[in-house]
């Protein structure tokens, strides 16, 4: 089993469709492709918000999320993942990023785009400022997302802080 | 022992700037160490340090924790917990 | 919270990536998009196949699929769901479903999708047949999916044969 | 009372037709109990309804259990266990 897979992080706006859909295209293994997108909302906190400002660890960011796929591998038969990360101004409307993994079956697929959404969120260095009305703030991080990621911790956890 | 030292987030805007080189003092041995020693290097890194629990660390792109000894390390980056994704 | 739906059965194929980006186009309160889509396999049981025929019980398909919509409505707080499900031959590459929700929360969606695809596996009135070299037969039904689906009737379960 | 039966894949298939009408006999008040009955109306049926264990049913496009009474239904559908997705 070949599993294809593609870390890009980038200032430029990402097609996910026609990036999900290199995964499936030209191959007949695939039965199940889940595709995660994560928009930006035009409100924080209910207030609304004029941008977010991503800024990440050049390298690091890179390094960490392909630690992350590569576990994923390991513990899910996956046939391809796909992880796309912008960073830099972003308004609302705009994909931030996106996870698509491929499986020939589904509960791999959703697995693994779950474990890596709750790993990214957590894990990859990458902080959010959001533009309101009166000035700019850091996004505060969430004890939820904290939660989700340490579900997965159980039978691996070599990516929480060590 | 000279180590790059990189900023992001809040952290960064506290300090005031996004990198420097320090010399590690004798005496620090972690993480922590290093967030302590640095609180105490002025105002700005005392407001960006002042609290080190709600700060996160990385040793040469690898997240650590406070007491990770600092070893060899030729980068370590202090900031906020994540908020990608 | 305004939630638009769809649910959508035709032999036509669909783009699942078109279907998926009307729930984001002109609004910016969601901030998660899942889009799950089954992809027919050139292989079942390790055997290769030709195609397969989806037969399926006209009204009943459609009515048992918007069932699941509404109580996936009523347990997340969904700001959209689209389910559309092909029935007649379809080829290996092909597209034989999609399910796509959005909400302003990952966990949401992801929950949501999953949801869906189990109740639609093991409650929706399809049948899949296989064209194999020696002929064609009928797919059995997997113990697996309905463990998979069991797990969300811990508390409702009422989309169970009752 | 008459009722429409509908069978699908490989019921449809052993039975030899999609649907027809058929007038229940008294003393079939159930769905099972009609399997029984169905069963016992020749080959093809003994061959489609022979273990009505793997028989999943629907009266009027709901899903129903074999102790569910056919009451007032006017559709009864007999089917394999679903697959699709």
């Amino acid at each position: 089993m070949t599993t294809t897979f593609l870390v890009r992080i980038q200032r430029e706006p990402f097609d996910a469709a026609t990036e999900a859909g290199k995964l499936t295209r030209g191959r007949t293994d695939v039965g199940a492709l889940v595709t995660f997108t994560g928009v930006c909302r035009g409100a924080e906190a209910s207030e609304p918000i004029a941008a977010l400002t991503l800024e990440h660890y050049p390298g690091m960011a890179e390094a960490e999320i392909e630690r992350y796929v590569a576990e994923a591998i390991e513990r899910w038969p996956l046939l391809g993942v796909t992880v796309i990360h912008r960073h830099g101004r972003i308004v609302p409307g705009e994909d931030i990023m996106m996870v698509a993994t491929a499986s020939s079956h589904r509960q791999a697929a959703f697995a693994a785009a779950e474990f890596l959404m709750d790993y990214l969120k957590t894990c990859a260095p990458f902080w959010k400022q959001v533009e309101k009305a009166d000035g700019k703030i850091w996004v505060d991080a969430k004890t939820t997302d904290d939660v989700a990621a340490e579900r997965w911790a159980v039978t691996a956890g070599r990516h929480a802080a060590e | 022992m000279t180590i790059k030292l990189r900023y992001f987030a809040w952290v960064r805007e506290r300090v005031g700037k996004p990198d420097e080189d320090i010399e590690v003092p004798s005496g620090v041995a972690t993480v922590g160490e290093l967030m302590v020693w640095l609180a105490s290097r002025g105002e700005e890194y005392a407001h960006a340090f002042g609290n080190p629990k709600v700060i996160r660390a990385a040793i040469d792109r690898s997240h650590v924790k406070p007491q990770t000894p600092i070893g060899k390390a030729s980068e370590i980056a202090f900031f906020p917990p994540m908020t990608g994704g």
